[in-house]
């Protein structure tokens, strides 16, 4: 039997701990990092609401972080993406994530005012902070998950994941502990409509104090690389790809994608036939054998689709193909088809991107002028 | 009486076969190569793109040979049917290449 | 250095034999694998053909992973697209217990044997390629060197149970390289189905399987045949062709097993199943003629590598256990009187391969694949001759039979001159009598 | 120094496909493998071990033959093999997996202290990268995931340097041991065993421990019974259908300038993110 229907969900009985019941409340981890919160929050924030409105609970945002003005905006646009309030721990030694202090600082939370559900994003920091969370508090936690519903019966939540590496799907249920945590993929709940005002709403913010003294810390952060500085290509974590394959036709036309990378701020990745060839390292190579890339936006120039280049770069966003072959296979899993000569069109393309966006930028910074003049 | 119908070959992509099965590549150590380029281009017939069950042999408009072994099933033709002995032929390392699921 | 009685290289039904008899009777045995498990790396039909593995574990029936017992035979000639004529034999007794012939998944099947092998005693190691043999300036060999560092290991005897390519024998100058015109490639897939379909199609139910063997020009004027196997929830079906004829040629291998799947004979017993693998392998079609030498001092060569196989009755596998289990016996009787593994006693090993049912059908089709080679038309045009034939005896359309009897005739001298006609049987019966 | 390196034997996942177009699973004939993520993880030890003669135990938990798992590592150098093993283990998420392998790491520190703790970055079933955490929790040791680099090691000291993957660039933190360290892949090239180590690993008897051994009395910990989360249901994913919409433009620049019309018009957040995208960029090329 190779086809599994999607039998309805069957649940193990067990009855909720006397001690769990007060648990009330859906929280959203905001994460943040050099005074920039990580989009999947505010998605988050969107999915949460929907989660508090159903079980008729509130919404928070917990933000952790060291003193400073900079922390107490971040938390009233919390209140712009939908949380009735937010849970604000102000601490030097929150500074830079490290999981010491942060699982400490999530814990006393948690502890204290009790959630019902914790959500983090599925990034490097939520993953490694929602593991230790999770044993600290000794409860379930359910990771990349793609899908979160309520099952008002027993207010359980079923978060739905991939498994055995994206091959299946799978549905997981946390009955017998709280809070039910979940990480959850960035670019995969919608973002919420941003709305400074949310007429009608009012908004609260609680603080509580952490005590962990500094020496008592062990992990000191000592650096921070960015990935622009890095020397080796980061694919796998790239959001923006251009890749190359056979039908660029000579090493030299990789450049043309290096250009193209530049205005986009993009990486450069290659099909296995044109790093087979030698145009590009084996640290660029996108398929089976190569890379798995997630970006938010894909552009193939040359690539003729196989199958073992396909699996690699299926996960993307959106995916651009350019192929002088109408009917190459890519066109079967692409949003956007242009047919024609890649060494003409790639350079076009700087072109056209460069020319809108600096358009863009030129619109956005009229407007906000006319803001500052407004009021 | 009609002869049967001369029945049409029907056009394969062996990719989409290859991609059912299980490989642990090599990666940067192909245990087949050319020994060397130029007899190929000599070579019109070039059977080893025709016998190879996998497909790895593919000829250029120009007559340049393209072999590519990620997908080799290790029958070893491709070494027998050349008539210029110009085929390096090896198993992969232990462990790697082809991994049959049911053989 | 590691040193053993006995290495033996290569873990297919030949090694495994090998590994398991010597293990058995006390043997300091090293079976040395190349694939990540025993059976990852062979491709057969596959037919188990009961007797010769009763023969090395009597009661294998009890833990093998067998698929169907073959309780009907097919012999099918087919013209390309639209034409089988073919014969069905059932017979009761293939279904009674013990059955003499299974269906099996050779990956499934290798992985329990090696397991057997192991629990006897032997040390099998796998991810392990064997690169060369060790050789002292006589030419003895004295061990085999791996692809690993520290890679030398020594032996009084090696056994090259290394399969159809035959590397080792042939790079240390002990045999003759291999020649496409003496080897057969064959393309496969394992196509599944639910089980019950599988029966409902095939008109069989319980683990009774059915296996097809057809011929005719399905491989277009090549000689080759093919094949179609029922597993317990799959079918694996292939075809193969002479490399000889295949290099002269532009059908590739996937085409023709394209083709033979888009047959109509075929087509609605494979409808909607899903391609879970596709392999391919060489199989020795030289006949007695192409089997090199069979021992040296410190040496012998079993199963494919040997070239022990019979492709007119579709046996490989058997010959390779029974070659396996000989070439052991001779090393343990030899050991056992304290004689040296030399050339001179080794030669115990072909004498006892003489006497067995190997050589003897070996010898019976010695010059079938010069009659093939040379009588190329045997499998197109005759096919298509019968094909016409039974298709105008069945047609009933007015005609009269006697002039219907006239046009097959008509046809048949149209293609073929009485003298060729006659020529052709007169070489056939000399080749299969 | 001691270094214990967690591996977990797993369905080759990579087999368990999903045919994009049929969306039908292919299970079948699927064999079981190291955790690849494993294997860079035990390289790392295994390169520690050849620069400071450190000894490096490899366990895993999982039913009997989970023990081919440990005899590969034992091949590429692993001084010792320990399978914790019990029925009452069985069905265990990460919660109660990480119960069982942090009792089994504080058995093997009393047999000789433990100073580092290796996982790999998840499993290619799971996925979940919990177990890691999770260990360094009960065990009370420093945690480090997604380590891309080990820039420094120093025994005597307790002190540890790494460099690890975050969002947007590389961390590098000072630690000190013992921590649990979990690998990032292709951060090294997984040696090939030599023949010794071939054979040191098939005539290797790998230990079994059950529950007594690991000192596990309380068996609502563990197994099903210790697992919050527990699978409800399993199903394959719908296939991604996608239409491509042709682009059409009479030259290269009509064609390029009516894509980009089009792709941000349908997808607005995605302009503004590129543009936030270019906006970070250029600020750390100040900063440097």
């Amino acid at each position: 039997m190779s086809e599994l229907p999607a039998k309805p969900v069957k649940k193990p009985k067990r009855v909720l701990p006397e001690r769990f019941v007060p648990y009330k409340g859906v929280w959203v981890f905001i994460e943040h990092e050099h005074g920039h919160v990580h989009p999947v929050s505010w998605e988050l924030l969107g999915k949460g609401r929907e989660l508090a409105d159903k079980l008729g609970v509130e919404l928070a945002g917990v933000l952790i972080g060291a003193p400073g003005p900079k922390i107490a905006a971040l938390a009233k646009e919390t209140f712009a993406y939908g949380a009735d309030l937010c849970y604000l721990m102000q601490d030097a030694v929150l500074h830079d994530y490290r999981n010491q202090a942060y699982t400490a600082a999530i814990t006393t939370l948690v502890n204290t005012y009790q959630p019902e559900i914790l959500l983090l994003g599925a990034t490097t920091q939520g993953r490694d902070l929602a593991g230790s969370v999770a044993t600290t508090l000794l409860t379930g936690l359910t990771a990349d998950c793609t899908g979160l519903e309520i099952d008002l019966a027993d207010r359980s939540m079923l978060s739905s994941r991939p498994t055995f590496g994206g091959s299946l799907m799978c549905t997981i249920v946390n009955l017998a502990t709280r809070p039910q945590m979940a990480t959850v993929r960035p670019r995969v709940m919608p973002l919420p409509v941003k709305d400074p005002k949310r007429s009608g709403q009012t908004f609260r913010l609680v603080e509580h104090a952490l005590d962990l003294a500094e020496e008592s810390i062990v992990t000191k952060v000592i650096d921070f690389i960015p990935d622009s500085r890095a020397d080796k290509p980061q694919l796998a974590f790239a959001d923006y790809i251009v890749a190359g394959g056979r039908g660029m036709g000579k090493p030299e036309n990789f450049d043309l994608l290096f250009s193209l990378a530049k205005t986009l701020g993009a990486e450069v990745g290659a099909s296995r036939p044109a790093v087979h060839a030698g145009w590009a390292d084996a640290e660029r190579q996108v398929g089976q054998s190569g890379k798995t890339v997630r970006p938010k936006f894909y552009l193939a120039a040359g690539v003729s689709g196989a199958i073992q280049h396909r699996v690699g770069m299926e996960g993307a966003d959106v995916i651009a193909a350019i192929n002088v072959d109408a009917n190459a296979a890519i066109f079967d899993f692409s949003n956007y088809a242009l047919i024609g000569n890649a060494l003409e069109l790639l350079p076009a393309l700087q072109t056209a991107f460069a020319a809108r966006l600096a358009q863009t930028r030129a619109r956005a910074t009229r407007s906000t002028s006319q803001e500052d003049e407004s009021n | 009486m009609n002869a049967a119908v001369d029945f049409a070959l029907p056009t394969v992509n062996v990719e989409e076969k290859l991609f059912q099965n299980r490989y642990r590549v090599d990666a940067g150590r192909p245990h087949i190569t050319l020994r060397n380029a130029d007899s190929c281009l000599a070579c019109d017939a070039k059977p080893c793109t025709v016998c190879c069950p996998a497909g790895c042999w593919r000829a250029d408009e120009g007559g340049k040979i393209d072999l590519v072994v990620d997908g080799c099933l290790e029958c070893g033709t491709c070494r027998l049917v050349c008539d210029h002995d110009n085929v390096d032929w090896n198993y992969p390392r232990g462990g790697f290449g082809i991994l049959f699921k049911f053989g | 250095m590691e040193k053993f009685d006995v290495i033996v290289v290569g873990a297919g039904p030949s090694g495994n034999a090998a590994a398991y008899t010597l293990a058995k009777a006390g043997v300091k045995v090293l079976q040395l694998e190349r694939g990540e498990s025993p059976g990852t790396k062979n491709v057969q039909g596959a037919i188990l053909y009961a007797h010769a593995l009763e023969e090395i574990i009597p009661d294998f029936r009890d833990s093998a992973p067998l698929e169907r017992h073959v309780a009907e035979q097919r012999m099918w000639i087919m013209d390309e697209g639209n034409v089988c004529t073919g014969m069905t034999h059932r017979d009761a007794r293939f279904s009674s217990q013990p059955y003499n012939r299974y269906t099996i998944i050779r990956a499934r099947f290798d992985r329990w044997f090696s397991g057997m092998v192991k629990k006897v005693g032997a040390l099998v190691i796998c991810e392990t390629t064997v690169t060369e043999l060790l050789r002292d300036a006589q030419g003895r060999v004295l061990g085999v060197r791996t692809e690993r560092e520290q890679g030398d290991i020594l032996a009084d005897c090696v056994i090259l149970a290394d399969g159809a390519n035959a590397l080792l024998g042939s790079r240390a100058g002990l045999r003759h390289e291999i020649k496409a015109e003496d080897m057969a490639l064959v393309a496969k897939e394992v196509l599944f189905l639910p089980k019950e379909t599988i029966d409902a199609r095939f008109n069989i139910s319980g683990d009774e399987g059915v296996v097809i063997e057809l011929a005719g020009n399905v491989t277009h004027g090549m000689v080759g045949t093919g094949f179609l196997y029922t597993n317990k929830d799959s079918i694996s079906i292939g075809i193969g062709c002479m490399l000889g004829d295949m290099k002269r040629q532009t059908i590739t291998p996937y085409q023709l097993l394209e083709g033979l799947k888009q047959h109509t004979a075929v087509r609605p017993l494979i409808e909607g199943a899903e391609m879970k693998e596709y392999s391919a392998h060489l199989i020795p079609e030289g006949g007695l003629k192409a089997v090199p030498q069979l021992y040296g001092d410190g040496w012998l060569v079993v199963g494919d590598s040997a070239g022990f196989v019979n492709g007119i009755h579709r046996e490989g596998s058997n010959l390779a256990m029974t070659s396996g289990r000989l070439a052991a016996e001779s090393l343990v009787a030899l050991k056992a009187s304290g004689k040296p593994f030399d050339a001179l006693n080794l030669a115990e090993y072909k004498r006892r391969l003489d006497d067995s049912v190997i050589i003897a059908d070996l010898k019976k089709y010695a010059d079938v694949p010069d009659f093939l080679h040379n009588k190329p038309h045997i499998l197109d045009l005759y096919p298509r001759l019968l094909g016409n034939a039974a298709h105008e005896m069945f047609m009933v359309d007015g005609q009269s039979k006697r002039a219907k009897q006239r046009k097959i005739y008509a046809e048949l001298k149209s293609r073929r001159s009485l003298l060729g006609l006659l020529g052709d049987a007169y070489h056939f019966w000399r080749a299969f009598r | 120094m001691h270094i214990a390196v967690c591996v977990k034997q797993v369905p080759d996942s990579a087999q368990i496909r999903v045919h994009p177009v049929t969306n039908t699973i292919m299970r079948q004939g699927v064999p079981a493998i190291v955790n690849p993520f494993d294997l860079f993880a035990l390289e790392e030890a295994l390169r520690i071990k050849d620069r400071t003669g450190a000894r490096v135990t490899v366990i895993s938990m999982g039913p009997p033959q989970a023990e081919d798992a440990l005899r590969k590592c034992i091949s590429l150098g692993a001084d010792e093999a320990i399978l914790v093993t019990d029925k009452a283990f069985s069905g265990a998420d990460t919660l109660a997996t990480s119960y069982v392998l942090a009792a089994a790491l504080r058995t093997l520190h009393e047999k000789l202290p433990l100073d580092l703790v290796f996982t790999g970055k998840q499993t290619i079933d799971g996925d979940t990268a919990q177990v890691g955490p999770g260990i360094a929790i009960r065990l009370g040791y420093q945690l480090l995931t997604y380590v891309s680099r080990i820039a420094k090691i120093d025994v005597q000291n307790r002190r540890i340097v790494v460099e690890r993957r975050a969002e947007g660039g590389v961390q590098v933190l000072e630690s000190r041991l013992p921590a649990v360290i979990t690998m990032l892949e292709g951060s090294n090239t997984i040696r090939f065993a030599d023949m010794p180590g071939m054979f040191t690993a098939a005539r290797h008897e790998t230990q079994h421990w059950n529950r007594e051994a690991i000192g596990i009395t309380d068996l609502t910990q563990v197994g099903l019974k210790g697992s919050p989360t527990v699978v409800a249901q399993v199903f394959a994913p719908k296939p991604k259908a996608v239409k491509a919409l042709r682009i059409e433009g009479e030259t290269p620049a009509a064609m390029a300038e009516a894509f980009v019309e089009k792709l941000f018009t349908d997808y607005p957040q995605l302009e503004e993110a590129l543009l936030e995208h270019l906006d970070q960029l250029a600020a750390q090329e100040q900063q440097s």
